[in-house]
């Protein structure tokens, strides 16, 4: 299983294309894809199983694509991309089964593409096969909000594209300009990070290069000023498509920035190390204030997703262990959470046609597991302890102090802000008086789709030190340069 | 070894143009057939050219006969079998529509032959004026082709527009030709090069490059220039636009590197800020243009006028002494050719009878039709939108790595900013056709154009993303190294 | 030798009768064939079994006064920042555990009898169960994570327990403002552990080694944390400024009340404080500034307590003051008194809930004691057993209040915090005011209305029996010197008290002054309230006092409304007006520019034609100059 | 006494004249007319070099031209034909149908 | 019907200068070519499709338009004149050269490929004015 990188990454990309190509009923392809994506997870598995704890790259393939741009077919997978893999392999079946009545041809091949963009996108060391799987990913999810979207679907559909491809073009020139400048300083041209980590820049240069990166993923995960098409966007898109943004692309972001431009332009990350963990901070309070009035859920936890990844921007920027590895475990925690709230929010738009907290109230009388389970989701928001968000913001938190006790009070603040809708929420929406002529409590198969996210999240908040053994090396790459550089 | 006989796909296409031309007098085959024949004509033609592909080679032929006026190389040979795979994709894909509407009458086809002819003889002319009559020759074919509809006044007022503009633009190629013969007292090719590295007085051939210079920009439809693009492809009828924006246009920048490459090299310092300016205000202008229209096919006109753009940022970059950026216009070019010979072919496959559906309504909901054929269109698109894992990404890409190694980064990064303009209105197309009720029902019949579209969709794809692990495949760097190869070949 | 494992099982017993009552309730939703004798034994069974547990190991501790770790896995162990999740009982874990224990089981018993004709009984007892669950995690916490993950459960379950009857809208804002207060007391305890952590972190993190390791930390750091944790402290007690969310959680269910939010969470506050001893210790400044909070939390809380009519809500207040003596003793160094105190209040504070809840049992869930009256001959034994509770809390001997206050305002004196002294003092007149005034109003003061009664249940009447017992000879185990006792209970917890003498004399006339003081207030009580069930007039006070010195409304127009208005400016102005507003002013401008430069498609082949012989002037011009 | 380059300018001055009369006239007629002037003063001032340097080659483009001129005349006389037949208007700002309709936005 | 007189006048001029010039082949070929047949041909379609006056388009702003025209191109030709002027020219010396023999032997040594390509281009112009202007069934 040398190749079961490239495995992951193609199976559902070709399983995808197959399927639409054949004849089938609906009904087949919904199986059919399930049944990819829990051998996909089964491979996750079992790769996770076979990963060493160490911080260097592992089931590294590496194939020459264009030779002259030396362009190559080039992945491999350390603790980080690990995330992100395990998160995409273990949400996606959930995702599958959370709406497993629908019958929706495209929404099940997008999902299978999506999937195998994520992967890949995920694993690539070679920035050319990086935009390639980062535009990739981009497509289904123009698809899904566009066919399956409500509202102003097309209209938004087509703003997220824009708004999205804007970023990663810039950042296309700056890695063709990389490109270009390893044949300068080297002789010969390459996009794999692994050459392109030892070039050398003037200030000017480095800073342009930096920010084209920077902005291509702070718009992807969103970022303070950049965030204006997430709540519409999640108002607009379906469930898929929005657990997906929330849960995984938000976090691709982070983890490119960590991939790329930390790999790139490490001195240029140390030095404006503090702008972005005050810009994360910033973010943090500002989404979570924001969210307080919001009416809509979606848009709701649009903000508060948010909110939580500007902490996890500023974690990975404080530069230190504890942040980072807060800062990952946000990320695995935050997106099983988050995925969690988002189906379920897809449950009540399947149930009563509306997301509007005015609509909503005591769904408790009626549908007691489910609001069991929602309650539960919105806490480990909140970081109750037990839950792996507590735990992640412990670290972080910790981070924070270490990397300097003021910023550290504003990121505690984290504890705070979040609360400050989600009670709201749960007070509106289940609690109070019943408002919905009947509302079904959860069928079996939306049952199976959440028992595994809410066992993992508790998990994950009662063993952290064993979800955290294989992070650790990765998450120490930075400390000795925390040392050098300090802040 | 290459020998004299390699001109034998260009007699083949030349005979056959006259056979076809014969077949359509006196005999009443229907345009079925004739199809046929000419695609069996075609593939002969690409059969005997193909054999020296990838080949490094260059040769006059019949140099004392024709006196050193016709120059076969890997260049020509490269674009010959590109102008040859354009013909024959154009008639595959539009035989439906030609045979559903009536006007397309029996001598299209050796008209169409003549036109590759023309344009073969462009590609290989050494020689001014002979390339000028071949240039003039594929025009007033293609001139024929847009006023082939001749009962339709828009067709007709296309056919009067292009002919004017046309003629008026060629009389300067002959002016610029009359100034180089001025200095130079010949109008070979190598002669001017020998000038110019002999003599320091170059005025007059400065004033004939721009001269020349002008109706190339005309024919590839740069702003200020393009002014006819639109309304001419809006005019024409479906196959002939693919015919025009797939094939005619490579011809021109057949003859324009070559003479640029081959002759103006020297004088590069001079044309560079008039390429660079020119490709700013072509791809500005163009990407206006492009966004106020409604109908897909004067879109995709004036989208054709940004990709111009796209190639005069690549052509002021070879003036800028980059190795990778004429390779990069070859590429980008067969990639252009590759996506707008789809794209035409859906239009064209969807549009029956005397109604051709080419507006943006007209696609309304198209997925929920006939989604293979609808999927193959998004691919096209996204191809022209450069959108990564089609072959037009990896086209840009050559273009705006060329564009920064000759030091052009502004310029690359306009060309990043029109891609992003673009994104709009292609996946605007792309939106129409899947986020939107069907509006009408196209009652298409089966017939083999789909197989050829998707014959040429799954080229754009592998072009994008193809590798050499596949052994009996050609990868995706293979079209790169042979435009490499070719170009070394202009240098012979 | 008892397995010291007891410990982990002291919380497991009562979490997993918790979580099967919960998986029951959930598989009988749609079947209501499960009876409910079930959830009772689940219920009960829990808490018993901890309780026996605790016991066996308390007597083990006391024989030998060693005290127990049990180390269930490691729970985060990041270089500099190993977390087991271990247990561990010593002198101070005792003392919260044995009245926790008890306490709490008495309670349950008193539950449910209280809440058996409730249909959500089982839900009741799950949570009650998990409450239970996260105290003892608390007082057993090894660490201060294992304390924190406890401190936020029970915080979480009081807000469970007070939203209990969600089908009222203020009952699920009155869970709220307690969980959001709580949390904002969170926010200070965990910033302060963070701080610690990144001191000490890699001298271990349980409690012994940070005591060994505190003098690491320079002062003014320790400062900073000590009052950090403080601020936890504030939240979960009710000390001012956090207070305002214990009298609405009097929404929950009386036993609720009793056991949560009078007897064992409130007092985490205290034990939090009592188990950084070692820090407070070496903070003079911050326990100073403790025991000036909860000086004037106490005399907040009393002032407001007089002229309340709710009577759930006037023990709240009652409560909050008593918590304020204990932070008061504990601040100055008296963490013995505190505990002392803690453990008696358990007492009869529970007694006056239990009693009061019967009352309310018994009238219909009336709670205005104003509406009530006269009850005395109605419910002699719930009268009696109220009377002793009151005089206990007033602090008269023999009962158990007087002991542990009496101490607690003897160490004042001794302190020399006479400011404080005093607030005391006047807290003390105060509170026997307002509780007989309680008293009174209830039981003995002519009734407006006749109001016919439900009959009364055995079993309430069996647990207010055993409670009473308990306040009245509960303080008699730290029978201090002057009456002939050596403080047994504080030698025992042998905390670092900070230790004054006072002479006998001193001592006999403060004790004096305190009785004077108590009784005081009592007669003020009994002359008024004797005949007419009408307050009083305070002069100018009186408004004040009946609006709480007007604290919510303040809070909510400085907290609240701002934040409000905040998210719809974000998302209102800054995101659409301008940001947006932006992206879309850029994107529709160049589509209408576009669209302008389509005219220039006019389809006139002239102007074609001119625009090409434009652009070859202007080359040729270009010509030109070079 | 006349030298050749008089022969070039005047071939510019026609040429000039040429695009003057395209642009500025709207007779079909007259504009293909203005073509076949410009060819002319190409032509005029091949053959002019063609003196100068004494040899053919100038007089040999010139009759290749003429016969492109005489390929584009025919063409041209075709389209004038159809056109008249199609739109009966010789007028070419009268040929604006393929202008799309303006937008109000 | 002016310009087309005028027309003709200029290009017999032109062959005038030709025959100056010492292309007498040429100058033949102009006479016979353009003054002969093109302009015949154009007036036999002028009468052909008996195009009355009122077909003609008026034209209001004629001479403004020249005007500026002629305003806006005078850069250009300027420069183009400017240009020739910097290189230096015989004079026009009479001996004839150019006989038409000599342009023949030229023509068909030299210039052969060229001469080839015209005829292509001769006969697809052909087909082309046949498909344009051929009446076919059915229409019209």
């Amino acid at each position: 299983m040398e190749n079961i990188l490239s495995l992951l990454i193609f199976i559902p990309i070709s399983s995808a294309i197959l399927l639409f190509l054949l004849p089938l009923e609906v009904k087949y392809i919904r199986y059919a894809s399930f049944i990819v994506t829990l051998f996909t997870t089964v491979l996750s598995l079992w790769m996770f199983h076979n990963f060493q704890v160490s911080a260097n790259m592992q089931f590294i393939e590496e194939y020459a694509w264009i030779k002259e741009y030396g362009i190559s077919y080039h992945v491999g997978i350390d603790g980080i991309s690990l995330i992100i893999i395990m998160m995409t392999n273990l949400i996606m079946p959930l995702l599958y089964l959370s709406f497993w009545h629908l019958n929706r041809k495209g929404y099940w091949l997008n999902l299978l593409i999506v999937q195998g963009g994520l992967t890949g996108a995920a694993l690539s060391l070679d920035l050319i096969l990086f935009y390639l799987f980062w535009e990739t990913m981009l497509l289904p999810i123009f698809f899904l909000i566009g066919l399956f979207g409500r509202e102003n679907k097309n209209f938004m559909s087509m703003k997220f594209t824009l708004y999205t491809i804007f970023g990663s073009l810039l950042m296309l020139l700056a890695i063709l300009y990389l490109g270009h400048a390893h044949h300068l300083q080297v002789g010969v041209w390459s996009f794999s990070i692994t050459d392109l980590h030892l070039l050398s820049f003037d200030t000017q240069t480095s800073l342009l290069l930096f920010s084209a990166f920077i902005f291509a993923f702070s718009i992807k995960i969103p970022l303070f000023p950049f965030h204006t098409w997430l709540p519409q966007t999640y108002r607009a898109a379906p469930t898929g498509a929005i657990v997906i943004m929330s849960a995984l692309m938000a976090k691709l972001g982070v983890y490119a920035i960590w991939r790329f431009v930390f790999t790139l332009f490490e001195e240029l990350s140390f030095k404006s190390s503090y702008f972005f963990v005050l810009l994360g901070l910033f973010g943090m309070i500002y989404f979570g204030i924001a969210a307080i009035k919001q009416r809509e859920l979606k848009k709701l936890f649009a903000y508060s997703s948010a909110s939580h990844l500007s902490l996890v921007i500023m974690g990975i920027f404080a530069f230190n262990y504890y942040a980072h590895l807060g800062a990952f475990y946000m990320i695995a925690s935050h997106a099983l959470s988050s995925a969690a709230l988002f189906m379920m929010l897809g449950m009540i738009y399947k149930r009563t046609q509306s997301l509007h907290i005015s609509t909503l109230g005591g769904i408790v009388h009626q549908a007691p597991v489910f609001s069991v389970f929602f309650a539960f989701f919105a806490l480990s928001i909140v970081g109750i302890p037990l839950t792996g968000g507590f735990v992640s913001e412990l670290l972080l938190i910790v981070g924070a102090f270490k990397y300097n006790i003021i910023l550290g009070f504003i990121s505690a603040t984290t504890l705070l802000i979040a609360i400050l809708f989600v009670f709201n929420v749960m007070q509106k929406v289940l609690y109070g008086k019943i408002r919905l002529a009947s509302f079904e409590d959860l069928r079996l198969y939306e049952f199976l789709s959440i028992i595994p996210l809410a066992l993992l999240i508790l998990a994950m908040g009662i063993f952290p030190s064993y979800f955290l053994q294989k992070l650790k090396p990765t998450a120490q790459q930075y400390i000795q340069k925390e040392v050098i550089h300090g802040q | 070894m290459v020998s004299n006989d390699i001109i034998i796909s260009l007699l083949i296409i030349g005979l056959g143009a006259v056979f076809m031309m014969l077949v359509a007098a006196f005999s009443k085959l229907s345009n079925l057939i004739l199809s046929y024949i000419t695609l069996l004509i075609i593939s002969f033609a690409i059969y005997f050219q193909t054999s020296y592909l990838g080949e490094l080679f260059a040769l006059d032929i019949q140099a004392e006969l024709f006196n050193h006026m016709l120059r076969f190389d890997s260049f020509a040979s490269l674009f010959n079998i590109i102008f040859l795979v354009g013909a024959f994709l154009m008639i595959a894909t539009a035989r439906a529509f030609m045979h559903a509407t009536k006007f397309f009458m029996a001598e299209t086809f050796s008209l169409i032959l003549f036109a590759i002819f023309s344009m073969m003889l462009l590609s290989m002319a050494n020689e001014l004026l002979t390339a000028f009559i071949a240039l003039e020759s594929a025009s007033v074919a293609v001139y024929i082709l847009v006023g082939i509809n001749r009962y339709n006044v828009r067709a007709s007022e296309a056919l009067f527009k292009y002919l004017l503009l046309g003629s008026f633009s060629g009389a300067f190629f002959l002016l610029g030709i009359a100034f180089v013969y001025a200095q130079v007292g010949s109008t070979h090719l190598g002669a001017i090069h020998e000038y110019l590295s002999l003599h320091q007085d170059n005025e007059l051939i400065i004033v004939g490059g721009i001269l020349m210079m002008i109706t190339v920009l005309f024919k590839i439809s740069a702003v200020p220039f393009g002014a006819w693009t639109l309304d001419v492809y809006d005019g024409a009828s479906l196959p002939i636009t693919a015919f025009m924006a797939g094939t005619f246009k490579i011809a021109i920048f057949s003859v324009a590197l070559r003479i640029l490459l081959v002759d103006y090299q020297g004088l590069a310092d001079f044309f560079r800020p008039l390429l660079i300016i020119a490709a700013v205000i072509t791809i500005i202008g163009g990407s206006l243009l492009t966004l106020a229209q409604q109908n897909i096919k004067r879109m995709l006109a004036a989208s054709s006028i940004v990709h111009s753009g796209y190639l005069l940022i690549a052509l002021s970059a070879t003036t800028a002494a980059s190795t990778s950026a004429a390779p990069s216009i070859i590429f980008y070019l067969v990639a252009y050719f590759l996506s707008a010979i789809g794209a035409f072919g859906i239009l064209s496959y969807i549009s029956h009878w005397d109604t051709e559906r080419t507006t943006y309504e007209d696609l309304k909901g198209f997925s929920h039709e006939n989604p293979i054929l609808a999927a193959m269109m998004s691919v096209f698109m996204l191809s022209f939108a450069g959108f990564p894992s089609t072959i037009g990404f990896l086209g840009k890409f050559y273009i705006f790595t060329s564009a920064i190694e000759s030091g052009l980064m502004w310029l690359a990064l306009l060309g990043v900013l029109a891609a992003f303009v673009s994104i709009y209105y292609y996946f605007k197309v792309i939106a129409m056709m899947y986020f939107y009720e069907q509006k009408q029902s196209y009652n298409l019949r089966f017939s083999f154009t789909p197989i050829v579209i998707a014959i040429v969709a799954i080229a754009v794809l592998w072009g994008g993303i193809g590798t050499g692990l596949v052994s009996f495949l050609p990868g995706a760097n293979v079209i790169i190294e042979t435009a490499q190869a070719s170009i070394s070949s202009l240098f012979l | 030798m008892i397995e010291s494992s007891l410990l982990g099982w002291i919380i497991g017993s009562v979490f997993f009768s918790s979580v099967f009552i919960m998986l029951t309730s959930l598989y009988a939703k749609d079947n209501d064939d499960i009876p409910q004798s079930i959830y009772t034994l689940l219920g009960l069974g829990g808490p018993a079994i901890s309780l026996l547990f605790s016991a066996m190991l308390m007597l083990e501790f006391y024989q030998d006064a060693n005290p127990f770790y049990f180390k269930a896995f490691s729970w985060l162990d990041i270089e500099g920042f190993k977390v087991d999740a271990a247990l561990m009982l010593d002198a101070l874990g005792v003392a919260m555990l044995s009245f926790v224990s008890f306490v709490g089981f008495i309670i349950h018993l008193y539950a449910h009898a209280y809440m058996k004709d409730d249909p959500s009984y089982a839900r009741f007892f799950a949570w009650f169960n998990l409450f239970m669950a996260s105290m003892f995690l608390l007082i057993l916490a090894d660490n201060p994570i294992m304390l924190f993950i406890g401190w936020e459960g029970v915080g979480l379950c009081s807000y469970l327990l007070i939203s209990f009857y969600f089908e009222s809208e203020e009952n699920v804002e009155a869970g709220n403002k307690a969980f959001i207060l709580n949390r904002i007391g969170d926010f200070g305890f965990l910033s302060g552990l963070a701080l610690l952590f990144i001191y000490l972190g890699n001298t271990g993190l349980d409690f012994a080694s940070l005591e060994a390791n505190i003098h690491l930390i320079k002062p003014s750091t320790l400062n900073l944390i000590a009052f950090l944790l403080f601020v936890g402290a504030m939240g979960k007690s009710a000390q001012i400024p956090l207070y305002i969310w214990l009298p609405d959680a009097m929404a929950g269910p009386t036993p609720v009340s009793a056991l949560i939010h009078a007897a064992t969470m409130v007092t985490a506050g205290v034990y939090m404080v009592a188990r950084f001893h070692f820090l407070y210790a070496i903070t003079e400044e911050i326990g100073l500034f403790i025991a000036y909070v909860g000086a004037f939390s106490a005399l907040l809380a009393a002032l407001i307590a007089m002229r309340q009519d709710d009577i759930k809500k006037i023990l709240a207040y009652s409560t909050m003051s008593q918590l304020g003596y204990m932070f008061m003793a504990v601040g100055l160094g008296a963490y013995s008194y505190g505990i002392f105190h803690v453990f008696t209040h358990a007492f009869f504070k529970a007694l006056l809930f239990m009693g009061a809840g019967a009352i309310i049992l018994v009238l219909h869930h009336e709670q205005d004691i104003k509406k009530m009256g006269a009850l005395k001959h109605k419910m002699p034994f719930i009268f009696a057993m109220m009377l002793i509770a009151t005089l206990s809390i007033s602090g008269l001997p023999p009962f158990s209040g007087f002991f542990s206050k009496d101490a607690i305002l003897n160490h004042l004196f001794a302190s020399g915090n006479y400011p404080i002294f005093t607030m005391a003092l006047l807290t003390a007149g105060l509170t026997s005011y307002y509780m007989f005034r309680l008293l009174l109003l209830v039981f003995i003061s002519p009734s407006s209305k006749e109001q016919h009664l439900l009959p009364q249940n055995k079993l309430i009447n069996i647990t207010l029996l055993i409670l009473s017992i308990g306040a009245i000879f509960a303080g008699l185990i730290n029978l201090p010197a002057f009456f002939g006792g050596n403080e047994n209970y504080s030698l025992w917890l042998n905390l670092p008290d900070a230790h004054f003498h006072l002479s006998h004399s001193t001592e006999f006339i403060l004790l004096s002054v305190n009785i004077t003081v108590a009784l005081s207030g009592v007669y003020f009580a009994f002359s008024h309230y004797r005949q007419s069930s009408k307050d009083p007039s305070l002069g100018f006070l009186d408004k004040p006092i009946k609006n709480k010195f007007y604290i919510d409304e303040f809070y909510v127009m400085i907290f609240v409304k701002p934040l409000a208005w905040l998210s719809v400016f974000f998302v209102k102005v800054v995101d659409e007006k301008i940001i947006d507003a932006f992206i879309h002013k850029i994107s529709f401008g160049y589509q209408r520019l576009s669209y302008y430069s389509d005219n220039v498609q006019n389809g006139n082949v002239r102007y074609y034609a001119l625009y090409m012989s434009v652009g070859i002037v202007c080359i040729f011009v270009y010509l030109g100059v070079s | 006494m006349i030298d050749i380059g008089s022969f070039f300018i005047l071939g510019i001055l026609l040429f000039s004249i040429g695009i003057v009369g395209i642009i500025s006239r709207r007779n079909i007629f007259v504009m293909y007319m203005s073509v076949e002037l410009m060819l002319n003063a190409v032509n005029l001032i091949l053959v002019a070099l063609s003196h100068h340097y004494e040899d053919l080659n100038g007089q040999v483009m010139a009759i290749m031209i003429i016969a492109i001129a005489a390929a584009e005349a025919s063409i041209f006389l075709a389209l004038f034909v159809m056109l008249f037949k199609n739109a009966h208007s010789l007028d070419a700002n009268f040929f604006e149908l393929l202008a799309q309709e303006k937008h109000n936005d | 019907m002016n310009s087309a007189l005028s027309f003709i006048v200029t290009l017999l001029s032109i062959a005038g200068l030709f025959a100056l010039l010492g292309g007498s082949f040429l100058f033949l070929v102009q006479v016979i070519i353009y003054a002969g047949a093109v302009v015949t041909l154009i007036l036999f379609i002028i009468m052909f499709l008996n195009i009355k006056e009122e077909n003609l388009p008026h034209e209001p702003y004629k001479t403004r338009w020249i005007l500026f025209m002629s305003l806006l191109i005078s850069p250009f030709t300027a420069i183009l004149i400017s240009t020739v002027n910097s290189m230096h020219f015989s004079p026009l010396h009479l001996e004839n050269f150019g006989s038409i023999k000599d342009v023949g032997m030229e023509l068909f040594t030299q210039w052969v490929l060229p001469f080839e390509m015209i005829s292509i281009l001769l006969l697809i112009a052909l087909i082309g004015v046949v498909i344009l202007a051929k009446k076919e069934k059915g229409h019209d």
